[in-house]
Protein backbone atom coordinates (compact mmCIF):
# COMPACT_ATOMS: atom_id res chain seq x y z
CA UNK A 1 0.00 0.00 0.00
CA UNK A 2 1.36 3.25 -1.08
CA UNK A 3 -0.11 6.91 -0.96
CA UNK A 4 1.84 9.83 -2.02
CA UNK A 5 0.59 13.40 -1.80
CA UNK A 6 2.63 15.62 -4.32
CA UNK A 7 2.92 18.97 -6.11
CA UNK A 8 4.43 17.89 -9.23
CA UNK A 9 2.52 16.65 -11.99
CA UNK A 10 2.86 13.12 -13.19
CA UNK A 11 2.30 10.27 -15.86
CA UNK A 12 -0.42 7.83 -14.22
CA UNK A 13 0.33 4.90 -16.62
CA UNK A 14 4.36 5.91 -15.24
CA UNK A 15 3.14 5.40 -11.75
CA UNK A 16 1.06 2.22 -12.54
CA UNK A 17 4.06 0.25 -14.03
CA UNK A 18 6.47 1.22 -11.57
CA UNK A 19 4.77 0.29 -8.19
CA UNK A 20 3.55 -2.85 -10.20
CA UNK A 21 7.74 -3.68 -11.07
CA UNK A 22 7.61 -3.68 -6.90
CA UNK A 23 4.36 -6.45 -6.56
CA UNK A 24 5.27 -9.92 -6.76
CA UNK A 25 5.08 -11.28 -10.37
CA UNK A 26 2.68 -13.33 -11.97
CA UNK A 27 0.45 -13.32 -8.22
CA UNK A 28 -2.20 -10.64 -9.33
CA UNK A 29 -4.68 -11.35 -12.13
CA UNK A 30 -5.22 -7.77 -12.68
CA UNK A 31 -5.95 -3.96 -11.70
CA UNK A 32 -8.42 -1.80 -11.78
CA UNK A 33 -7.33 1.97 -12.49
CA UNK A 34 -9.21 5.48 -11.67
CA UNK A 35 -7.64 8.68 -13.34
CA UNK A 36 -9.71 12.23 -12.27
CA UNK A 37 -8.40 14.56 -14.78
CA UNK A 38 -8.94 18.06 -14.77
CA UNK A 39 -11.73 19.66 -16.62
CA UNK A 40 -11.63 22.96 -18.55
CA UNK A 41 -14.91 23.68 -17.23
CA UNK A 42 -17.18 23.42 -13.76
CA UNK A 43 -20.94 23.96 -12.88
CA UNK A 44 -21.15 25.64 -16.50
CA UNK A 45 -18.06 27.79 -16.23
CA UNK A 46 -14.48 27.81 -17.92
CA UNK A 47 -11.95 27.14 -16.08
CA UNK A 48 -8.22 28.36 -16.56
CA UNK A 49 -6.90 26.99 -13.57
CA UNK A 50 -6.83 25.54 -10.02
CA UNK A 51 -5.44 25.79 -6.76
CA UNK A 52 -5.80 22.08 -4.90
CA UNK A 53 -4.61 23.10 -0.90
CA UNK A 54 -4.48 19.98 1.41
CA UNK A 55 -4.45 19.52 5.23
CA UNK A 56 -0.68 17.82 5.30
CA UNK A 57 -0.44 14.66 7.52
CA UNK A 58 -4.71 15.20 8.16
CA UNK A 59 -4.58 14.08 4.40
CA UNK A 60 -2.52 11.15 4.01
CA UNK A 61 -3.78 9.45 7.15
CA UNK A 62 -7.33 9.58 5.58
CA UNK A 63 -6.67 8.47 2.51
CA UNK A 64 -4.49 5.60 3.62
CA UNK A 65 -6.99 4.85 6.77
CA UNK A 66 -9.42 4.56 3.16
CA UNK A 67 -7.09 2.05 1.57
CA UNK A 68 -7.31 -0.23 4.51
CA UNK A 69 -10.72 -0.21 5.03
CA UNK A 70 -11.15 -1.46 1.47
CA UNK A 71 -8.11 -4.28 2.35
CA UNK A 72 -10.49 -5.23 5.02
CA UNK A 73 -13.51 -5.34 2.54
CA UNK A 74 -12.09 -7.01 -0.41
CA UNK A 75 -8.96 -9.32 -0.77
CA UNK A 76 -7.10 -7.46 -2.82
CA UNK A 77 -2.98 -7.48 -3.26
CA UNK A 78 -2.16 -3.80 -3.09
CA UNK A 79 -3.47 -0.95 -3.85
CA UNK A 80 -1.93 2.70 -4.70
CA UNK A 81 -2.99 6.21 -4.55
CA UNK A 82 -1.52 9.45 -5.72
CA UNK A 83 -2.97 12.77 -5.69
CA UNK A 84 -1.68 16.43 -6.77
CA UNK A 85 -1.71 19.07 -4.57
CA UNK A 86 -0.91 22.41 -5.39
CA UNK A 87 -1.78 24.61 -9.23
CA UNK A 88 -3.47 22.48 -11.84
CA UNK A 89 -4.10 23.14 -15.05
CA UNK A 90 -7.03 21.53 -17.79
CA UNK A 91 -6.04 18.07 -18.92
CA UNK A 92 -3.56 17.07 -15.53
CA UNK A 93 -4.24 14.13 -14.09
CA UNK A 94 -5.62 15.20 -10.54
CA UNK A 95 -6.10 11.84 -8.73
CA UNK A 96 -5.03 8.21 -9.14
CA UNK A 97 -6.50 5.16 -7.46
CA UNK A 98 -5.01 1.80 -8.57
CA UNK A 99 -5.66 -2.08 -7.02
CA UNK A 100 -4.46 -5.24 -8.14
CA UNK A 101 -6.54 -8.17 -7.18
CA UNK A 102 -6.12 -11.93 -8.19
CA UNK A 103 -10.18 -11.53 -8.89
CA UNK A 104 -11.19 -8.43 -10.74
CA UNK A 105 -14.25 -7.97 -9.45
CA UNK A 106 -12.91 -7.23 -5.91
CA UNK A 107 -10.15 -4.79 -7.35
CA UNK A 108 -13.45 -2.75 -9.15
CA UNK A 109 -15.25 -2.93 -6.10
CA UNK A 110 -11.99 -1.76 -3.77
CA UNK A 111 -11.11 0.94 -6.10
CA UNK A 112 -14.82 2.33 -6.79
CA UNK A 113 -14.53 2.53 -2.85
CA UNK A 114 -11.52 4.10 -2.22
CA UNK A 115 -12.09 7.03 -4.54
CA UNK A 116 -15.28 7.75 -3.55
CA UNK A 117 -14.50 7.91 0.39
CA UNK A 118 -11.48 9.09 -0.50
CA UNK A 119 -13.69 12.04 -2.17
CA UNK A 120 -15.91 12.33 0.88
CA UNK A 121 -13.08 12.27 3.81
CA UNK A 122 -9.25 13.45 2.64
CA UNK A 123 -9.13 17.17 3.27
CA UNK A 124 -8.43 18.96 -0.48
CA UNK A 125 -10.04 22.29 -1.24
CA UNK A 126 -10.12 22.94 -4.92
CA UNK A 127 -10.14 26.81 -5.82
CA UNK A 128 -10.52 27.33 -9.60
CA UNK A 129 -9.84 30.35 -11.68
CA UNK A 130 -11.82 31.37 -14.97
CA UNK A 131 -9.88 32.78 -17.98
CA UNK A 132 -10.78 36.27 -16.48
CA UNK A 133 -8.98 35.67 -13.69
CA UNK A 134 -11.55 35.48 -10.81
CA UNK A 135 -11.37 33.09 -8.31
CA UNK A 136 -14.07 30.80 -6.24
CA UNK A 137 -13.82 27.55 -4.23
CA UNK A 138 -15.54 24.77 -5.33
CA UNK A 139 -18.04 24.55 -2.83
CA UNK A 140 -19.03 20.39 -3.45
CA UNK A 141 -17.89 17.47 -4.89
CA UNK A 142 -20.33 15.63 -6.92
CA UNK A 143 -21.30 12.30 -5.58
CA UNK A 144 -21.16 8.85 -7.08
CA UNK A 145 -25.12 7.68 -6.53
CA UNK A 146 -23.98 3.71 -5.90
CA UNK A 147 -21.47 5.10 -3.24
CA UNK A 148 -22.46 3.83 0.05
CA UNK A 149 -23.66 6.12 2.70
CA UNK A 150 -21.68 4.23 5.97
CA UNK A 151 -23.42 6.13 9.08
CA UNK A 152 -20.19 7.20 10.87
CA UNK A 153 -17.63 6.66 9.18
CA UNK A 154 -18.61 10.21 6.92
CA UNK A 155 -16.95 13.10 7.93
CA UNK A 156 -19.46 14.60 10.78
CA UNK A 157 -21.46 17.31 9.64
CA UNK A 158 -21.71 20.14 12.71
CA UNK A 159 -25.25 20.62 12.02
CA UNK A 160 -25.73 24.71 13.42
CA UNK B 1 -4.33 25.40 28.38
CA UNK B 2 -2.80 26.43 24.21
CA UNK B 3 -4.73 25.27 21.66
CA UNK B 4 -3.58 25.69 17.79
CA UNK B 5 -6.57 25.98 15.75
CA UNK B 6 -5.81 25.92 12.02
CA UNK B 7 -8.18 27.22 9.17
CA UNK B 8 -8.44 26.04 5.52
CA UNK B 9 -10.14 27.09 2.24
CA UNK B 10 -12.95 29.31 2.21
CA UNK B 11 -12.92 29.46 6.53
CA UNK B 12 -9.06 31.03 5.78
CA UNK B 13 -10.21 33.70 3.80
CA UNK B 14 -13.11 34.17 6.52
CA UNK B 15 -10.63 34.02 9.70
CA UNK B 16 -8.14 36.16 7.97
CA UNK B 17 -5.12 33.55 9.42
CA UNK B 18 -4.18 29.99 8.41
CA UNK B 19 -4.01 29.31 12.04
CA UNK B 20 -3.82 30.82 15.31
CA UNK B 21 -2.84 29.62 18.82
CA UNK B 22 -5.75 30.43 21.32
CA UNK B 23 -4.99 30.65 25.38
CA UNK B 24 -7.88 29.11 27.46
CA UNK B 25 -8.31 29.51 31.02
CA UNK B 26 -8.98 25.74 33.20
CA UNK B 27 -7.75 22.31 32.09
CA UNK B 28 -10.64 21.59 29.11
CA UNK B 29 -12.63 23.20 26.44
CA UNK B 30 -15.11 22.43 24.36
CA UNK B 31 -14.72 22.76 20.39
CA UNK B 32 -17.64 25.10 20.34
CA UNK B 33 -16.48 27.55 23.12
CA UNK B 34 -13.44 27.44 20.97
CA UNK B 35 -15.11 28.59 18.21
CA UNK B 36 -17.11 30.86 19.87
CA UNK B 37 -13.96 32.92 21.05
CA UNK B 38 -12.35 32.80 17.71
CA UNK B 39 -15.42 34.15 15.98
CA UNK B 40 -16.17 36.44 18.51
CA UNK B 41 -19.12 35.16 18.61
CA UNK B 42 -20.71 34.37 14.94
CA UNK B 43 -22.23 31.41 14.59
CA UNK B 44 -20.46 28.43 12.44
CA UNK B 45 -21.18 28.25 8.90
CA UNK B 46 -23.49 25.08 8.21
CA UNK B 47 -21.59 22.15 6.95
CA UNK B 48 -18.06 23.58 8.63
CA UNK B 49 -16.19 20.49 9.28
CA UNK B 50 -13.86 20.03 12.54
CA UNK B 51 -10.72 17.68 12.79
CA UNK B 52 -9.20 17.69 16.42
CA UNK B 53 -5.90 15.97 16.30
CA UNK B 54 -6.60 15.18 11.93
CA UNK B 55 -9.57 13.06 13.00
CA UNK B 56 -13.13 14.52 12.31
CA UNK B 57 -15.30 15.04 15.21
CA UNK B 58 -17.76 17.44 16.26
CA UNK B 59 -18.47 20.55 18.11
CA UNK B 60 -19.05 19.42 21.62
CA UNK B 61 -15.57 17.41 21.15
CA UNK B 62 -13.54 18.59 24.50
CA UNK B 63 -10.17 19.95 23.82
CA UNK B 64 -7.30 19.56 26.05
CA UNK B 65 -3.77 21.15 26.34
CA UNK B 66 -1.41 21.35 23.58
CA UNK B 67 -4.23 20.26 20.81
CA UNK B 68 -4.21 20.59 17.08
CA UNK B 69 -8.28 21.68 16.18
CA UNK B 70 -9.26 22.83 12.57
CA UNK B 71 -12.04 24.13 10.70
CA UNK B 72 -12.96 23.74 7.08
CA UNK B 73 -15.55 23.40 4.94
CA UNK B 74 -16.85 20.53 2.98
CA UNK B 75 -14.05 18.71 1.01
CA UNK B 76 -13.87 18.76 -2.53
CA UNK B 77 -10.58 16.55 -3.38
CA UNK B 78 -10.16 13.60 -6.14
CA UNK C 1 -13.81 3.78 -30.10
CA UNK C 2 -11.07 1.69 -31.05
CA UNK C 3 -10.22 -2.16 -30.80
CA UNK C 4 -7.00 -3.20 -30.96
CA UNK C 5 -6.42 -7.58 -31.30
CA UNK C 6 -2.46 -7.78 -31.39
CA UNK C 7 0.09 -10.07 -31.48
CA UNK C 8 2.98 -7.65 -29.87
CA UNK C 9 3.11 -7.33 -26.04
CA UNK C 10 1.89 -3.75 -24.82
CA UNK C 11 2.37 -1.28 -22.63
CA UNK C 12 -1.34 -0.42 -21.03
CA UNK C 13 -0.22 2.93 -19.66
CA UNK C 14 1.47 4.12 -22.76
CA UNK C 15 -1.95 3.29 -24.73
CA UNK C 16 -4.17 4.87 -22.61
CA UNK C 17 -1.88 7.70 -22.62
CA UNK C 18 -2.13 7.87 -26.46
CA UNK C 19 -5.24 7.53 -27.06
CA UNK C 20 -6.34 9.82 -24.23
CA UNK C 21 -3.81 12.62 -26.47
CA UNK C 22 -6.42 12.21 -29.12
CA UNK C 23 -9.71 12.77 -27.52
CA UNK C 24 -10.87 16.37 -26.83
CA UNK C 25 -8.70 18.18 -24.11
CA UNK C 26 -10.28 18.87 -20.87
CA UNK C 27 -13.80 17.67 -21.28
CA UNK C 28 -13.52 13.96 -19.73
CA UNK C 29 -13.40 13.98 -16.06
CA UNK C 30 -11.99 10.80 -15.87
CA UNK C 31 -10.42 7.38 -17.31
CA UNK C 32 -11.23 3.51 -15.76
CA UNK C 33 -9.09 1.05 -16.80
CA UNK C 34 -8.58 -2.63 -16.31
CA UNK C 35 -5.81 -4.54 -17.09
CA UNK C 36 -6.07 -8.44 -16.82
CA UNK C 37 -1.96 -9.67 -16.46
CA UNK C 38 -1.28 -13.07 -17.09
CA UNK C 39 -0.78 -15.05 -13.79
CA UNK C 40 1.69 -18.01 -13.48
CA UNK C 41 -0.82 -20.34 -11.82
CA UNK C 42 -4.21 -21.43 -12.66
CA UNK C 43 -6.72 -23.58 -11.03
CA UNK C 44 -3.58 -24.75 -8.38
CA UNK C 45 -0.85 -25.03 -11.26
CA UNK C 46 1.60 -23.65 -12.12
CA UNK C 47 1.84 -21.85 -15.66
CA UNK C 48 5.07 -21.11 -17.70
CA UNK C 49 3.46 -19.46 -20.80
CA UNK C 50 0.05 -19.72 -23.07
CA UNK C 51 -1.26 -19.58 -26.00
CA UNK C 52 -4.31 -17.42 -27.37
CA UNK C 53 -6.06 -19.00 -30.18
CA UNK C 54 -9.26 -16.15 -31.12
CA UNK C 55 -11.48 -15.98 -34.20
CA UNK C 56 -10.15 -13.06 -36.53
CA UNK C 57 -13.18 -10.84 -37.76
CA UNK C 58 -15.85 -12.11 -35.27
CA UNK C 59 -13.73 -11.09 -32.30
CA UNK C 60 -13.25 -8.05 -32.99
CA UNK C 61 -16.59 -7.53 -34.23
CA UNK C 62 -18.06 -9.06 -30.92
CA UNK C 63 -15.41 -6.49 -28.49
CA UNK C 64 -17.15 -3.65 -30.97
CA UNK C 65 -20.76 -4.77 -30.34
CA UNK C 66 -20.11 -4.66 -26.56
CA UNK C 67 -18.18 -1.02 -26.49
CA UNK C 68 -21.34 -0.18 -28.59
CA UNK C 69 -23.84 -1.68 -25.98
CA UNK C 70 -21.56 0.12 -23.25
CA UNK C 71 -21.80 3.40 -24.85
CA UNK C 72 -25.89 3.10 -25.11
CA UNK C 73 -26.15 2.22 -21.71
CA UNK C 74 -23.90 5.15 -20.11
CA UNK C 75 -23.04 8.37 -20.84
CA UNK C 76 -19.44 7.68 -21.84
CA UNK C 77 -16.91 10.04 -23.86
CA UNK C 78 -15.10 6.90 -25.70
CA UNK C 79 -14.23 3.86 -24.79
CA UNK C 80 -10.70 1.95 -25.53
CA UNK C 81 -9.83 -1.93 -26.19
CA UNK C 82 -6.38 -4.01 -26.79
CA UNK C 83 -6.46 -7.70 -26.30
CA UNK C 84 -3.21 -10.34 -26.85
CA UNK C 85 -3.53 -12.95 -28.93
CA UNK C 86 -0.97 -15.89 -29.72
CA UNK C 87 2.60 -16.31 -27.44
CA UNK C 88 2.05 -14.99 -23.81
CA UNK C 89 4.07 -14.94 -20.59
CA UNK C 90 3.82 -14.90 -16.89
CA UNK C 91 3.13 -10.99 -16.52
CA UNK C 92 2.37 -9.71 -19.60
CA UNK C 93 -0.62 -7.63 -20.23
CA UNK C 94 -3.32 -9.65 -21.76
CA UNK C 95 -6.42 -7.27 -21.81
CA UNK C 96 -6.94 -3.46 -21.14
CA UNK C 97 -10.43 -1.91 -21.10
CA UNK C 98 -10.36 1.75 -20.67
CA UNK C 99 -13.58 4.28 -20.41
CA UNK C 100 -13.65 7.80 -20.11
CA UNK C 101 -16.54 9.81 -19.09
CA UNK C 102 -17.16 13.11 -17.63
CA UNK C 103 -18.71 11.17 -14.41
CA UNK C 104 -16.62 8.43 -12.90
CA UNK C 105 -19.50 6.49 -11.90
CA UNK C 106 -20.03 5.86 -15.44
CA UNK C 107 -16.81 5.21 -16.97
CA UNK C 108 -16.71 2.20 -13.41
CA UNK C 109 -19.91 1.07 -14.93
CA UNK C 110 -19.08 0.73 -18.44
CA UNK C 111 -15.44 -0.63 -17.78
CA UNK C 112 -16.52 -3.46 -15.28
CA UNK C 113 -19.71 -4.39 -18.42
CA UNK C 114 -17.00 -4.21 -21.46
CA UNK C 115 -14.84 -6.43 -19.52
CA UNK C 116 -17.45 -9.18 -18.26
CA UNK C 117 -19.23 -9.24 -21.66
CA UNK C 118 -16.20 -9.63 -22.88
CA UNK C 119 -14.91 -12.76 -21.39
CA UNK C 120 -18.09 -13.93 -22.15
CA UNK C 121 -18.66 -12.77 -25.68
CA UNK C 122 -15.26 -12.62 -27.38
CA UNK C 123 -14.02 -15.87 -28.86
CA UNK C 124 -10.82 -16.59 -27.47
CA UNK C 125 -9.13 -19.46 -26.10
CA UNK C 126 -6.46 -20.33 -23.85
CA UNK C 127 -3.83 -22.91 -23.86
CA UNK C 128 -1.88 -23.09 -21.14
CA UNK C 129 1.61 -24.39 -21.07
CA UNK C 130 2.88 -26.24 -17.85
CA UNK C 131 6.79 -25.91 -16.49
CA UNK C 132 6.80 -29.48 -17.79
CA UNK C 133 5.58 -28.69 -20.93
CA UNK C 134 2.42 -29.89 -20.76
CA UNK C 135 -0.45 -28.14 -22.71
CA UNK C 136 -4.01 -28.06 -21.52
CA UNK C 137 -6.99 -25.97 -22.40
CA UNK C 138 -8.39 -24.07 -20.25
CA UNK C 139 -11.91 -25.01 -19.81
CA UNK C 140 -14.06 -21.98 -18.68
CA UNK C 141 -13.47 -18.21 -17.10
CA UNK C 142 -13.99 -16.72 -13.83
CA UNK C 143 -17.34 -15.00 -13.50
CA UNK C 144 -17.88 -11.41 -12.26
CA UNK C 145 -20.55 -12.29 -9.44
CA UNK C 146 -21.89 -8.77 -10.12
CA UNK C 147 -22.10 -9.13 -13.67
CA UNK C 148 -25.60 -9.21 -15.14
CA UNK C 149 -26.89 -12.29 -17.26
CA UNK C 150 -28.44 -10.34 -20.32
CA UNK C 151 -31.64 -12.96 -21.45
CA UNK C 152 -30.58 -13.59 -25.34
CA UNK C 153 -27.46 -11.29 -25.04
CA UNK C 154 -25.09 -14.36 -23.79
CA UNK C 155 -23.88 -16.75 -26.61
CA UNK C 156 -26.00 -19.13 -26.95
CA UNK C 157 -25.79 -22.60 -25.02
CA UNK C 158 -26.26 -25.38 -27.59
CA UNK C 159 -27.96 -27.91 -25.09
CA UNK C 160 -27.73 -31.53 -26.25
CA UNK D 1 -24.96 -25.66 -51.76
CA UNK D 2 -21.64 -25.15 -50.16
CA UNK D 3 -20.70 -24.29 -46.61
CA UNK D 4 -17.10 -23.63 -44.56
CA UNK D 5 -17.14 -25.20 -41.48
CA UNK D 6 -14.38 -23.42 -38.96
CA UNK D 7 -13.22 -25.45 -35.61
CA UNK D 8 -11.07 -23.57 -33.18
CA UNK D 9 -8.89 -24.88 -29.67
CA UNK D 10 -10.17 -27.90 -28.50
CA UNK D 11 -12.48 -28.56 -31.33
CA UNK D 12 -9.88 -28.11 -33.75
CA UNK D 13 -7.86 -30.83 -31.81
CA UNK D 14 -10.96 -32.94 -32.02
CA UNK D 15 -12.20 -32.40 -35.29
CA UNK D 16 -8.57 -33.00 -36.39
CA UNK D 17 -8.32 -29.77 -38.88
CA UNK D 18 -8.83 -26.16 -38.95
CA UNK D 19 -11.76 -25.69 -41.23
CA UNK D 20 -13.03 -27.56 -44.21
CA UNK D 21 -15.60 -27.07 -46.72
CA UNK D 22 -18.92 -29.36 -46.93
CA UNK D 23 -21.00 -29.74 -49.91
CA UNK D 24 -24.90 -30.30 -49.15
CA UNK D 25 -27.17 -31.42 -51.54
CA UNK D 26 -30.45 -29.00 -51.88
CA UNK D 27 -30.81 -25.13 -51.16
CA UNK D 28 -31.05 -25.49 -46.98
CA UNK D 29 -29.76 -27.65 -44.18
CA UNK D 30 -29.59 -27.17 -40.46
CA UNK D 31 -26.33 -26.48 -38.29
CA UNK D 32 -27.40 -29.44 -36.66
CA UNK D 33 -27.77 -31.63 -39.93
CA UNK D 34 -24.18 -29.94 -40.53
CA UNK D 35 -22.75 -31.38 -37.91
CA UNK D 36 -23.75 -34.83 -37.77
CA UNK D 37 -22.16 -34.93 -41.49
CA UNK D 38 -18.62 -33.58 -40.00
CA UNK D 39 -18.79 -35.59 -36.58
CA UNK D 40 -20.12 -38.83 -38.61
CA UNK D 41 -22.94 -38.86 -36.35
CA UNK D 42 -21.04 -38.32 -33.22
CA UNK D 43 -23.30 -36.35 -30.54
CA UNK D 44 -22.23 -32.74 -29.81
CA UNK D 45 -20.28 -32.01 -26.85
CA UNK D 46 -22.02 -30.33 -24.08
CA UNK D 47 -21.71 -25.89 -24.47
CA UNK D 48 -20.33 -26.02 -27.28
CA UNK D 49 -20.55 -22.58 -29.24
CA UNK D 50 -21.98 -22.00 -33.28
CA UNK D 51 -21.62 -19.30 -34.87
CA UNK D 52 -22.98 -18.49 -38.68
CA UNK D 53 -21.15 -15.50 -40.36
CA UNK D 54 -19.80 -15.14 -37.05
CA UNK D 55 -22.82 -14.09 -35.03
CA UNK D 56 -23.75 -16.71 -32.15
CA UNK D 57 -26.61 -19.20 -33.18
CA UNK D 58 -27.82 -22.33 -32.39
CA UNK D 59 -28.29 -25.64 -33.50
CA UNK D 60 -31.67 -24.98 -35.28
CA UNK D 61 -30.04 -22.35 -37.47
CA UNK D 62 -30.95 -22.79 -41.16
CA UNK D 63 -27.85 -22.14 -43.60
CA UNK D 64 -27.54 -20.94 -47.09
CA UNK D 65 -24.82 -21.15 -49.56
CA UNK D 66 -21.59 -19.71 -48.43
CA UNK D 67 -22.21 -19.47 -44.89
CA UNK D 68 -19.02 -19.54 -43.08
CA UNK D 69 -20.30 -21.99 -39.77
CA UNK D 70 -18.30 -22.10 -36.57
CA UNK D 71 -17.95 -24.81 -33.54
CA UNK D 72 -15.73 -24.20 -30.79
CA UNK D 73 -15.79 -24.50 -26.87
CA UNK D 74 -16.51 -21.73 -24.03
CA UNK D 75 -14.70 -18.41 -24.64
CA UNK D 76 -11.66 -18.12 -21.98
CA UNK D 77 -10.39 -14.39 -23.45
CA UNK D 78 -9.78 -11.37 -20.79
Amino acid sequence: MKVVVQESPFEPGQMVADYQNSLPRGKHGGVVTFVGTMRDFNDGQDVAAMRLDYYPGMTEKHIEQVCEEAAQRWDIVDSLVVHRHGDIYPNDAIVLVAVWSAHRANAFDACRFIINYLKERAPFWKCETTPAGDKRWVEHNSRDPKAEVAAGSAPAKTAE
Amino acid sequence: MNVTVRYFASMRDRMGCADEVVSIGGDASTVAAVWTMVSEGKPMPPSTLIAVNMSYTDAAAVLKDGDELAFFPPVTGG
